[in-house]
């Protein structure tokens, strides 16, 4: 027989796991399990999320993206510890279901309170934060592919990590830490509003203040002229990434590994990615005459952020709907912010904002248990609290140290200008038009 | 000595290639290059926009003779990528050179060519 | 303690979850997990499919096989829903043992029986159903490289969506669906046969009423000239995900997470894959004189369709030989279809059908429970209805509206041609040769 | 309701699995779960390597750097089936806690002894195979990265076989293989010392005993000159995907799904990881003025490999502080070892024996139950032992068939020399400079 | 009939697009070039290492005109690549066309040219 | 002024680079090239088939100089990519320039050009 490695801690953890009978340790174990498995899915998003606004975006902003990207998960990993997931889920409000604060840090239940009563043996302090950590990072890096190719590199570090550190736990705590949308019945199961919208707000205000890239809508008023992302492959990779993903992101946010429900949850989840897919392709082959590749990519997103909301509420058919007409919609939605002259590099407003607005008010049709103007003022108070933060961040940011790179260096790309070096050493790599 | 360098379609290389050969010509250089002429636009679309292209792909093929061979380029040339009526398909420079050197050997003029 | 976000249909599902004790609960959650990692698995291969077959064609062509790819898992997950999977368990066949058909959509079944009792407590309905849904795109994938980089994206789309819809599920209702071949004894665990050959024959169909890619063989007769894939990366990442995914693929049919078959198939999964990158080295390499590296990646892939027939019912040390075997194969097979003169760009005919065939057929020499003969009847059987489906679809598609690309399309690239559109804008690409 | 494929094997392999009651058989069945989970998500480490090391390396030499991780992988698994596993778990040491070997090929113990009583319930002697095996080819995987752009690849193929069939396993042995390290009571919870050191001065020696590539120390001694990776996306791609697989390569650490230590596992890992990017970027960017991407991804393998050897032992706290430290000196590292002029194309040393070492003594400083000197003991005879083996190795090929392409063909790239192919076939890359 | 080699700056292109555009110059072709010249050095980083890299990106416009448009193109590049003090702005070479085909037609001369 | 254009192998590039600027010459230009010649061809294997290529990559280095500035050029370039007997290092062709012009001051003629 083989020898075990002697996990000392181990003991000190697993010695409060004195359970009724063995079965509910092996309940227990599996539910935590799940619960694991989904956050290095959730996890994994973030390299969707780099690959994805990196192949949408030109080869001489590559490392930058890349850069934000890797920095961002640290970043948001890091404060969720030190105050994030304190301020998420506050246990008591000290301001009426709006604000509370149950210290700084993370703090670990001594013994079984830790384990296996912390959350009716589904899973233990740990595993919860970790999960719930592995969300935050997800509002930052949203905003970074509205963002692209023209942020400053500190400035955009700076916004996120007070975005990610406090707004995005604090808008969560109201829903998700049983505070005052929670109270009034309002519904969102992984996080259509309180992560997608949350994240996509940001990104339309940052768009908006930033102005679009030079040449995006033409030199001397020449309409809108397209910027192609440097590589598909590379979109490509970051959309199944994120799908993939996705099954963590939603399958996990059932808190356990209920058969039922998990299930039930992957095959709406499955159904309105692909619906997703089917209504982009529709839409956008009707009016481009061509199909589009970077916009059936953004229609599978589409479909995963719009069911997000309510995965486990509405009814596999009605999910072709909700994702079907999420792939309308961001079609739709990336060709209105370009009629605005709103440049979103990625469309990440389109697919998180859009979809997520979405998604969230399809609970309140499809789901006979849940109240559109609920849903509606869920949507509504969101919008609000996250727009105006983030117009306050970034224009304090914009006035204390300036967002936006000089033009020089947006034409000779971030990667020379904010690093000093390229991305795709050797290459040659035409940088006329 | 004469330099000629002709703009091609890329797709056609091969076959001029071939027809060069005939005239016992396979010494060239060629790049990569963008040209805009009055070819038709090729049309792009991407997120919604579609987009007029007209810097479209073509080889830059650079071949250095002697004088008596420059009809033959034209001819091999010409005749792989003419096309009636289809616009856009390129031209060729002739331009005088002074000296050529092998470098390998230091040999120059009219035999260093080839 | 954390909030907990409820969940209003699950108290509907798991209504019906009363078992006997709650260590059954325990052991039915454990396994219906492991069938929903699986199912994620299984998920991420296309991604593999994708990546793999955009790297060994060329950059020219790239847009079109993402967006093929992309377009078939959509199309391949909306069928099943619809039909796929009840034509593939039809439960009774109206046609002995051939055909059958439980109706149109996914039908859930109420409370417990859709859940616990729905397959002894292994899994519950959905994941039944989000399980077989993901291999069903499968089949259309393997297809799309040996028809890449000349065949027109609708009449494509429209044999994938035929294909998947009726002819996978139907030909799988024979040995899944407990149809004929399951009653005479034929054996395809994880679906050499059922998913591989059945992709393989398709492919080779396909490739053979298109013809070659221009250039491939020679101009004026001047022998077989290689047309390099565009980025050995992509493949690799391609191999390395499918490898990845395969866990789920074979790992997942065992249909529960029962230790003792799981970590076996795990075992011979494995070494197959190993040692069909052992064998397809040492005979390219022996051949070649060089190692090739493309050849490699075929190998690993062709031991990992070699075992999946038997990899519950051959032992580890077998599963070597099977795929060392394997790998000989695949090689053999690319150079031989290059002398008939039959193009398959990324030698998915040699991957999925040489080697799904020699996988069927290794379960009756290398298991004493099998009979060769009753492998060889369902190979032949399988082979022969496949074979005749697809030179059906693709001939009425290309009577219809034609299958191929023009050819001033193809010399320019399908990118440009169906898409308008470039995988990697601003990179140099030389189109000659 | 559905029909299930017959396994038949899978009977006479649960044949054994007659437990207590039937929790237990659940308990045992997500133990064994999740450890299977483990080994898919180290196997995908692999993927992380290959695309790790080509994205820092040239473009020119691509194809030789994918090679040889799909061949390391091959290699590495079928060696530890044929002698590794049994080396590395002689059950019996011959050579008194130094050398042991329980025979050639994996043995299945019968019935119940092979699954629940293998390891106490927790997993079956074929998850411990699979399982320990994944993690052997790793340590082969590491040099590859330091000996990059210019070792033979036949001789490096030799190598790496030796070295992963007999020093990884022999050195293993040790600790985990209840030798005579363990007996002292040196401590190294997932390897940081066992793997990554073991990797790591295999490395060095290579590193050393090639020498540097040609330009990278100057021509007429002009300084150093950096030889840029050519693809950051792949290097960021390979990064993700290594953090990814790590929550397989600790959290299967535990040897089994007990909640309290693999979510504490978990946290520890996530947080090292997060301060090691912190911790590289703040010494980077102070140290070079820009923030250096290529660093700011070798600092969150840093804090992973940081905190492998006490991810059970240190406190989520402490575990920042071990991966920002492990930040800090993976970006020393790298210079340092510039300054020595041994010239480590992926910062392979660094990240696996500087941090390897670091590691290890800091579960002497932050766990109290294990003592400083004891972990330097071991650090210590790990090191004699591999850099004497490596050396003896390295030496001994080069004598024999030589290690070092030819000037031309490292100028030209082993791609063509020893390929004959080309890594993007299409794309223009300036080979100069 | 000329050759007209400019030397320019990547980001330069479109304006000049425009400005030849005014002369009715719209005929050209261009290829990815690095030059090394008295511009300032662009600084890389990487592991740790600082480097001073001085062939930088440049594009190379090749237009052939006849004789009396040279002076339009000339003012045409210069008129928006000047840049007063600011080093490394490029170059325009002049070299002589002994002969020009239009490869479709096979015509040859000045008329071919454009 | 002369325009000097050398196709030479891609890796003598940097030791070319300081024999240039022994003679204080350090402006050029260079594009990407493949070129065919008497080299021998090199081998490529992909699946099973082997294949030679004969277009092999080329640097194309573009100097423009004064007259008196030419034989240091060909100098510099043969001597380091002169090698006894093996085939296909090169080579430099010699055009002349008519005009050179400096983009940032419009500056025209010899002084233009370094
Ligand atoms: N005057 C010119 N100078 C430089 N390149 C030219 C010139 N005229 C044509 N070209 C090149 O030739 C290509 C085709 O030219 P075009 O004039 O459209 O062909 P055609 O004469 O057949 O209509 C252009 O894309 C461009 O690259
Ligand atoms: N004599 C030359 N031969 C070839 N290319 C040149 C020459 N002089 C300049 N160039 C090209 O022009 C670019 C800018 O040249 P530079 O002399 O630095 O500009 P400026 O004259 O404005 O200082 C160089 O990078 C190089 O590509
Ligand atoms: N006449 C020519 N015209 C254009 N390029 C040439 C010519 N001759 C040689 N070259 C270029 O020089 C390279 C080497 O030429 P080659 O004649 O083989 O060298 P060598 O004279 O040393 O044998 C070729 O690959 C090609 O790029």
């Amino acid at each position: 027989m083989k020898y075990f490695k002697p996990i000392y801690i181990m003991a000190l953890l697993t010695g409060g796991l004195v359970m009724a009978d063995s079965s509910e340790a092996a309940l227990f174990t599996v539910n935590n399990t799940w619960m694991l498995v989904s956050t290095i899915l959730v996890f994994i998003m973030h390299l969707g999320f780099a690959t994805l606004e990196s192949g949408l975006t030109r080869a001489k902003n590559t490392v930058n993206i890349l850069f934000k990207n890797v920095s961002i998960i640290a970043i948001g990993l890091l404060t969720y510890a030190i105050c994030g997931f304190n301020l998420m889920y506050p246990g008591e409000f000290s301001l009426g279901g709006v604000f509370g604060f149950a210290g700084w840090g993370i703090s670990v239940p001594q013994g079984a309170a830790g384990l296996v009563e912390y959350a009716d043996g589904a899973y233990t302090y740990f595993t919860d934060f970790i999960f719930q950590a592995m969300f935050a990072a997800t509002a930052a890096t949203i905003v970074s592919g509205a963002v692209a190719e023209r942020v400053k590199l500190g400035s955009f570090l700076i916004f996120s990590t007070l975005y990610v550190a406090f707004i995005y736990p604090i808008a969560g705590s109201w829903k998700w830490g049983a505070g005052w949308l929670d109270q009034i019945g309002f519904y969102d199961f992984a996080g259509s509003t309180l992560v997608h919208s949350v994240g996509g707000w940001a990104a339309l205000v940052g768009a908006v203040v930033l102005g679009p890239r030079i040449g995006k809508y033409g030199r001397n008023g020449k309409g809108t002229i397209p910027i192609m992302g440097h590589s598909m492959p590379l979109a490509t990779i970051g959309v199944f990434l994120l799908w993939f993903g996705w099954y963590g992101f939603n399958g996990g946010s059932v808190l356990s590994a209920d058969p039922g429900p998990v299930s039930f949850v992957f095959v709406t989840t499955t159904l309105a990615a692909a619906a997703g897919v089917i209504g982009a392709m529709t839409l956008s082959w009707t009016i481009s005459k061509k199909p589009d590749l970077s916009m059936v990519l953004n229609g599978s997103l589409a479909g995963l952020v719009g069911i997000t909301a309510g995965a486990d509420v509405i009814s596999p058919m009605n999910a072709v709907i909700v994702g079907y007409i999420a792939g309308l919609l961001v079609v739709s939605s990336v060709m209105f912010f370009d009629r605005l002259k709103i440049d979103d590099p990625v469309g990440a407003v389109s697919v998180h904002l859009t979809c997520g607005i979405w998604g969230t008010l399809a609970v309140g049709i499809f789901s006979p248990e849940h109240q559109f103007l609920t849903q509606l003022i869920g949507v509504g108070a969101y919008g609000l609290f996250c727009f105006v933060s983030a117009l306050g961040l970034f224009y304090g940011i914009k006035t204390a140290i300036g967002l936006r790179v000089s033009e020089q260096e947006e034409l000779g790309g971030l990667d020379l200008g904010e690093h000093e070096m390229e991305a795709y050493a050797g290459f040659q790599i035409f940088t006329v038009e | 000595m004469k330099l000629i360098i002709a703009i091609i379609q890329p797709e056609e290389l091969p076959a001029i290639k071939e027809e060069l050969l005939k005239h016992q010509i396979y010494k060239f250089t060629i790049t990569n290059a963008k040209g805009q002429g009055k070819e038709i636009p090729v049309q792009e679309v991407y997120r919604g926009i579609s987009h007029e292209i007209t810097l479209l792909n073509k080889v830059r093929l650079e071949i250095a003779v002697n004088d008596e061979y420059v009809d033959a380029v034209i001819d091999a040339i010409t005749l792989v990528a003419k096309h009636e009526g289809d616009k856009g398909r390129g031209k060729i420079f002739i331009l005088p050179i002074e000296e050529c050197i092998r470098i390998r050997t230091g040999e120059k003029g009219s035999t260093a060519i080839g």
